[in-house]
């Protein structure tokens, strides 16, 4: 096996060191019946260029070289191909997680910047080295929230991404957490009203997602009063992080899951993303994951270690703040590097071209409306309409038709166009309608056609 | 400090040499406005004012991002690179890590354009590649583990626990009963009993026997209709075999309960024996581990639960379903499911690697892989266990774990031995557990199949000569590393006094 | 040896601390018969009998090929790599050699597949991609340089000035004679003279006024019938501008001769002058140099060959012409053509790499990078001029070249104060050439654009601080480096008994 | 610039610190009417997304996933990706000519362990460091006999690379050097007999291909004595280096010259490929390029040097042995790691399977023909027939159609296969003849494809 360093004769010394006849006497302690006498039922072992082959193959059965106008949780943005030139440095892809800091400072070092870029841009005072991904780092903030305030409580916007509620669920679920759902407004922004009185003093958080899953932005200041006269904490989540780059850093949280995925971390299907939690100084010790600290060595250098470790399951074991071990590190290295890239100037140059791009898409797309109402009898021949329109909002926007949009989808696709979302699954009160995002990769020309397909 | 001059010279130390190393400072220390490494096309639509469209929902104080221009960025993170250790430079032996090859063409087919770039959310008619790959994974991780059924959802091994636990639970509950308490060894891996509690139950600590291995009658005693079932690493965290695990995994079902295994230590495994014919009814598997997908300097990971058929209905949501026309779907229509782990599909890129190391291998490979692993960790074991103690004798299979018994009354303890082993080149062993280990003093190797035989002779020369060390001139093993860019780090300080993030100084104007 | 314990340890160096890097010996030296780091696909054909297929034409004693694995080789080559110095590492102001930032977006286009994949011969219809490339990088270095016609062919500089002497050979040799010498100043690169006599010329040297540039009176003595032409360098290798150039050229022209311009310091003019503006009949440009191209340990190179309009029927074949339909093509059908000076096209890869580069500045980018190169050569001989000699005192462009003098008295020659430098975490300047800086001992320092301020502040600092050292302890000097993983090597040895080759030890037994 | 590491501020200082006014006062030395006032005409700087862009739409222009016949002195072999991976890194790409050595060892090394196997391989002495490709590297050989025997004259095969060809006589033309060409026979080998009659007294050195420009293999030891004879040296230049896998090495040659392409160097359009010089340890001082060697540095420890460089021309000047300077390097790394991929047993194998490959495609696309005679009356509508079929070969061989070979290839074209190179162009007197080459990427699918169409 072309992986493997051994020659039939260093197994066979080797072999005789140990004073062993054969290799399988080191595997005596499995009793024989449970051991495997038969080659496992796979394919042999294919040669590299097969496998190259072979994956290409998957490739080109996916929608390679496509006009993207999905969001959702999962943005397309360029690349800087920097990126990948120096997370390929074997240093930084097959190091492990730097418990050795005398011989793990670059990893170290480019973590402490991570999070501080993340509080940068949250407007938070401390930050982790990551999490799974933002659905699992919001879940992991209201469990956070929960530890911080005794409460067993949770309010969650109805805005908030679908699957980052699905696993907040599932975790929930067998902890004896009572969650709440609150709806949105006809503007496409938590009802606040509804909000308010949801939140009660048993409420240990409220979890909303700005921009959320529409695309618009939260009255984050106005949430936050409603959760902390109740003593609430508010967990703000944010799925699209270039969106900071000209919205206003959410410094009313006092929890901000983010996913960092925008930041240079490829699509990839769904993941590996990056998540990261942020949050107050004085929070700090109910912060799950590692943290990266600066301090010296005994000469006096400066230098980074591996922070409150107390807090973490290898140490605290069922008392940790959280299970997570693994994380996300080489993606934290990716949006560190993307971050650098784009700079102050650099990330409010992006997010205004994301802004411009889908205010041009929805203009294009559709008429504006203000609200969700009109759905219900939307199956008038006119032209789309942009829900929500009168609400801020990033780069995504909700397309309401009265053709189905799986239909014009399947239209698009003939185009090599992969249209909205359609929402029906999560949101079937809003009828016909698609969740449509554009970044700086969308053209004006692609816009076009996919709105001469909307409105054919 | 000890008399001797240079420890870095020491004759002993054939691994390495001192060379010059770059320094760097923090990335915001090279900012200066007006540096850029970015360029955008020209906006081909009209512009949008933010703070007209965004009203007080607009920006107004930038992020304090750094300003440095590309090749900037080029020099600090190739410069800081240079300081870390990587299994790419040399042997890692993390126990419990498996710290092996990062096979290189997993990382090109990862970057294919239609799988890197490829939308969770795009329609399933133009993700049928990706799809495949998950299928094809899903069936031979399957084969290996000997098991019905797969989730390839959580991101990493400890969500995988959690995953499996929750399979457990869902089940229980659908019997009627989920249950109060999961059993877990006091040899466990600190995630096992902090994922017990993530899902609800109470852990029951499961004390070892004097071989370290599951103590079957305090098991019996314990089991009962309060407890869930049992969270087991087989080979356990000291490396061996569980052999009665038949007896283990009876016992539990005996009593209603389900045997969760750890599969961490599946690099033992592959090829030689299958935990779903041993008794297990749920296990995880890291695909950072034994499928070779790279630690990355911490993750990403990528942690599949495989299952038995009772367990399967339970699984999250979405499964792969094949349809009628042959082609691949999600089905999202699983009444029982646990819900979900995270969002998406799972760490698809992981998969995709885990997937061309299982088919660059093959049955062969993976099996010698495994033999081979199994016998480097007995080298070492034989070439070192007359100079560092082994608590538990039992036979080990693809790691070692010795203690520093033989050291300690020299002051000289694990952590010191693996500083100093920094200064021969190494990256040191774990150090963190098994907890069962006296004194906490264990020294857990795992060298892996990957390291060539002459690699392994330099780690046991170096282990040898600390060993020698700690009789003739401890100091030198007490103050290392010495050769390393920065020495033993003030840990207290920073846990006293957190520094958590870069402070601004007055060079970038705060607005 | 000095006194001083520790020279790495000074507090003058800033720039660099100690680290291990792995010990590595050579690839065979990890051989062993049965390791293997290939898997071919099954043969799909009949398999052939070498033997019988070859006959006596069949090899019989293998060569001995390391036999390693793949990850061995991974290993061996990371290791390899971190014992070498690099751009992407710190500064390397190596003058003459223009040690610029390898952007990486080149790297990634040049192995695009329709790119990197494309056969030299497969046919022009499925090539208009590759001709598009050449034709849109040949108008542009055109536009550059101030020319009217070019080649990409050659491979590097040197094969560039071959190619420009043959085009004035040619011209000449059309006009009736092609003359017997060229006229190289004594300040030239080695490749000049050594091109001059493969073009079957002979050298006369040019010696150059006490300023360092061009003797005018004596070009004037020099030149005549017999003389083809000058090659020039300009700035020359001192880094200053022939501020006489339209009177050298009119010399040379009035005799009938032709100027060449040696083009590798054209990162001081692009954007800013023009060769063909200032009386330059035929020159190459370094895309490995002023277009950044990466230099690769020492290539590969490319050496385009730019000239006037009475130049160019003598291009070598083929060159790129646009059809009546609007495609390109390759015209090879060229009467008074040199030839070629190599197969195919040249170095299309570099091409691609360059044109990347020059779309990545635009006007704007190449004029600001010309500026910065200078301002970064004139900064550097500001803060350096009261400590290192400047032997000739004309403003510099994009380089500054000092002497030793001043050290060589306490012994110290700028050989040694390279050396030296390594120890400060710098990469020498040159030290080879010119020779026209008395006693050969200049110190020819090139920042180009790519370094930042702080970098060059951190040169100016050591080189200040080896001044200081040559003073108060030449000693150091002389004994340096001291801190990298081998000290200065046996040359002498290796000249008189050279080992060029790995011997075959036992191990790997010869057939 | 994004590459520029500069910001206003900085160079404002630095100005000041000089105490020039303006930047432009740096430039005072050229005189005004040189000075060039105006924006270069070439358009605006891109983004980095838009260089991609062109680029991709370049290469797709180009005939990328095709089916590839073509050989010709460019092979297209499998590329194992470890070669990028490790070519990469920083430290190998953007490194210079290891001119100082303490701090240049991994380049030095990977060169000494290239010639080595370049050694091993030719089954010479001595091995350079590089040159820059084939062509160039046999018209420095040749010139290198010239100089180790004093004589003027060179006799060179027809069956050598025509483009190899051309560069000799440009190299050769104004050093008063005479140039013979010798044919080959009906075998497609050169004719011994006219060899004979060529070399002289006066010749310097006698010229080969093996494998020729026909695939062919010569008989290097018959050539050598006739070389010999005449006090001659012979010079073997090989073109396709995966051919020594299974021929036998050219150890009767005094000096070869192989180009290392077919050694994972991309065919990229025809360069940067790798030319190399091997010779026997006696003509080592009339190499040309760079050598390396080992030696020991002051403390005893093995390092390894650039040796022998008087004789090169940054010392040697007009007098060096030739005006190379910049060589190949980063492709004499990528030869070493694909030599150290495949090794000892992999690179037979390799050849192996390219060897019956062609026997294959051979076998299926034409009739065995002995020679080159029947093309004269090749009107007949029979089938192809497979020129010199009685020489031993390696993975190349000339078919001989009816139609013209053009016609042929632009029907392949549309089925996205690259059929074999014309050959009218340089072997006129081989009628319709088309040069076909297999290799290991040639699958059996392919090639009966291909064949269908060469006898439709
Ligand atoms: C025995 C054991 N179990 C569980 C884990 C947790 O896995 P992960 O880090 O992938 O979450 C580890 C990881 O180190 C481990 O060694
Ligand atoms: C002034 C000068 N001329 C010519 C050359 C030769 O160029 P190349 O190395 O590309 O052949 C060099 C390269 O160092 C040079 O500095």
């Amino acid at each position: 096996m072309r992986y493997l360093p051994k020659s039939p004769e260093d197994r066979k010394a080797m072999i005789a060191e140990i004073g062993v006849s054969s290799i399988d006497d080191l595997f005596s302690q499995i009793p024989g019946e449970y051991r495997l006498r038969r080659d496992l039922r796979i394919p042999r072992a294919m040669a590299e260029s097969e496998i190259v082959d072979f994956f290409r193959q998957r490739a080109s059965e996916n929608a390679a070289g496509y006009a993207l106008f999905l969001g959702a949780g999962a943005y397309h943005h360029y690349r800087p191909v920097i990126i990948d030139s120096l997370i390929s440095r074997g240093e930084f892809f097959t190091a492990y997680t730097p418990y050795q800091p005398e011989i793990s400072q670059g990893t170290l070092q480019v973590i402490f910047e991570f999070q501080s870029m993340i509080c940068e841009l949250t407007g938070m005072e401390v930050a982790n080295a990551s999490m799974y991904d933002g659905s699992t780092g919001a879940t992991e903030a209201a469990m956070m929230a929960m530890r911080l305030t005794g409460r067993d409580a949770v309010v969650v916007a109805s805005s908030v991404h679908p699957e980052y509620r699905e696993v907040l669920s599932t975790y929930a679920k067998y902890q004896g957490v009572a969650i709440a759902t609150t709806k949105f407004g006809d503007d496409g922004r938590v009802d606040l009203a509804a909000l308010d009185e949801a939140v009660t003093t048993e409420t240990a958080c409220v979890l909303v997602q700005s921009p959320n899953f529409f695309g618009v932005i939260e009255d984050v200041a106005a949430i936050a009063d409603i959760a902390h006269k109740k003593g609430a904490l508010l967990v703000v989540s944010i799925a699209e992080g270039v969106s900071l780059g000209v919205v206003k850093a959410p410094v009313e949280a006092d929890i901000v899951s983010l996913e960092a995925q925008s930041f240079g971390v490829p699509l990839s299907f769904g993941g590996p993303y990056c998540g990261v939690i942020a949050t107050r100084e004085k929070f700090v010790r109910q912060i799950p994951g590692r943290l990266v600290g600066e301090t010296k060595d005994k000469k006096g250098r400066r230098g980074y270690v591996l922070a409150l470790s107390t807090r973490e399951q290898h140490i605290r074991r069922e008392k940790a703040t959280s299970n997570i071990c693994t994380n996300q590190a080489l993606l934290a290295t990716v949006a560190t590097v993307f971050l650098s890239t784009y700079g102050r100037e650099g990330l409010k140059e992006l997010a205004q071209q994301n802004l411009a791009k889908a205010a041009y898409a929805a203009s294009v797309m559709g008429v504006k409306t203000q609200g969700a109402a009109e759905s219900k009898n939307g199956a008038g021949a006119g032209k789309a309409r942009v829900l929500f329109s009168g609400s801020p909002r990033f780069n995504e926007f909700v397309v309401q038709t009265s053709e189905d949009p799986h239909h014009i989808n399947h239209r698009l696709l003939e185009k090599k166009i992969v249209g909205g979302f359609p929402l029906q699954k999560f949101y079937p009160e809003l009828g016909n309608a698609a969740l449509w995002c554009c970044t700086e990769l969308n053209t004006k020309e692609q816009i076009d056609a996919a709105a001469r397909e909307v409105n054919p | 400090m000890s008399e001797r001059e240079n420890p870095a010279a020491s004759d002993q130390i054939r691994k390495v040499r001192p060379h010059p190393s770059q320094n760097e400072g923090l990335i915001f220390e090279r900012s200066s406005p007006g540096k850029a490494a970015y360029m955008l096309p020209p906006l081909d639509v009209p512009a949008v004012d933010p703070s007209a469209a965004l009203g007080n929902s607009a920006r107004t104080e930038d992020a304090r991002l750094p300003e440095v221009s590309e090749f900037e960025i080029i020099r600090h993170f190739t410069r800081l690179s240079t300081w870390n250790y990587a299994i790419d430079l040399g042997m890692y032996p993390l126990g419990s890590c498996t710290m092996k090859y990062n096979a290189r063409v997993n990382e090109v087919v990862a970057r294919l354009d239609g799988l890197a770039n490829a939308h969770p959310y795009q329609p399933q008619e133009v993700s049928q590649g990706a799809l495949r790959i998950l299928q094809t994974l899903s069936e031979q991780l399957i084969e290996i583990t000997g098991m019905d059924a797969i989730t390839l959802q959580p991101a990493a091994g400890a969500q995988g626990e959690l995953t499996g636990i929750l399979l457990m639970r869902s089940y229980l509950e659908a019997q009627g009963n989920p249950r109060k308490k999961i059993l877990v060894p006091d040899s466990a891996h600190g995630t096992n009993p902090a994922t017990a509690v993530t899902c609800g139950y109470a852990v029951e600590n499961l004390k070892s026997n004097s071989s370290g291995m599951v103590d079957i009658e305090a098991l019996t005693r314990q089991m009962n209709e309060d407890v869930a079932g049992l969270m087991l690493t087989n080979p356990n965290t000291l490396g061996v075999f569980e052999s009665d695990i038949h007896k283990i995994a009876a016992i539990i079902h005996e009593k209603g309960g389900l045997v969760y295994m750890d599969g961490a230590n599946m690099n033992a495994l592959v090829g030689k024996a299958r935990p779903g014919d041993f008794g297990i009814d749920v296990m995880h598997m890291n695909l950072h581990k034994t499928f070779s997908t790279p630690h990355g300097g911490g993750g990403p990971g990528s942690g599949p639960v495989a299952c038995k058929k009772i367990l399967e209905p339970f699984l999250p949501v979405p499964v792969i379903v094949t349809q009628a026309d042959g082609s691949l779907a999600f089905d999202y229509d699983r009444p029982q499911a646990i819900g979900r782990v995270r969002m998406y599909y799972g760490n698809f890129g992981m998969h995709v690697r885990a997937l061309a190391y299982i088919q660059a291998n093959g049955p062969d490979g993976l099996r010698q892989t495994t033999e081979d692993a199994v016998l480097n960790a007995n080298y070492i074991r034989k070439k070192l266990e007359d100079v560092y103690e082994l608590p538990f004798k039992a036979p080990s299979m693809h790691e070692v774990v010795f203690s520093h018994r033989l050291q300690a009354p020299r002051g000289v303890k694990t952590g010191d031995i693996a500083k100093r082993l920094m200064d021969y080149g190494f990256h040191p062993y774990t150090t963190a557990f098994p907890a069962i280990v006296a004194d906490h003093g264990a020294i857990m190797i795992e060298p892996t199949e990957s390291e060539p035989k002459e690699e392994i002779d330099l780690f046991i020369a170096a282990m040898r000569s600390i060993a020698q060390e700690a009789q003739d001139n401890p100091e030198i093993i007490l103050t290392a590393p010495h050769t390393t860019r920065v020495l033993r780090m003030d840990e207290t300080t920073a846990n006293r006094k957190p520094v958590l993030r870069y402070a601004h100084q007055a060079k970038v104007p705060a607005e």
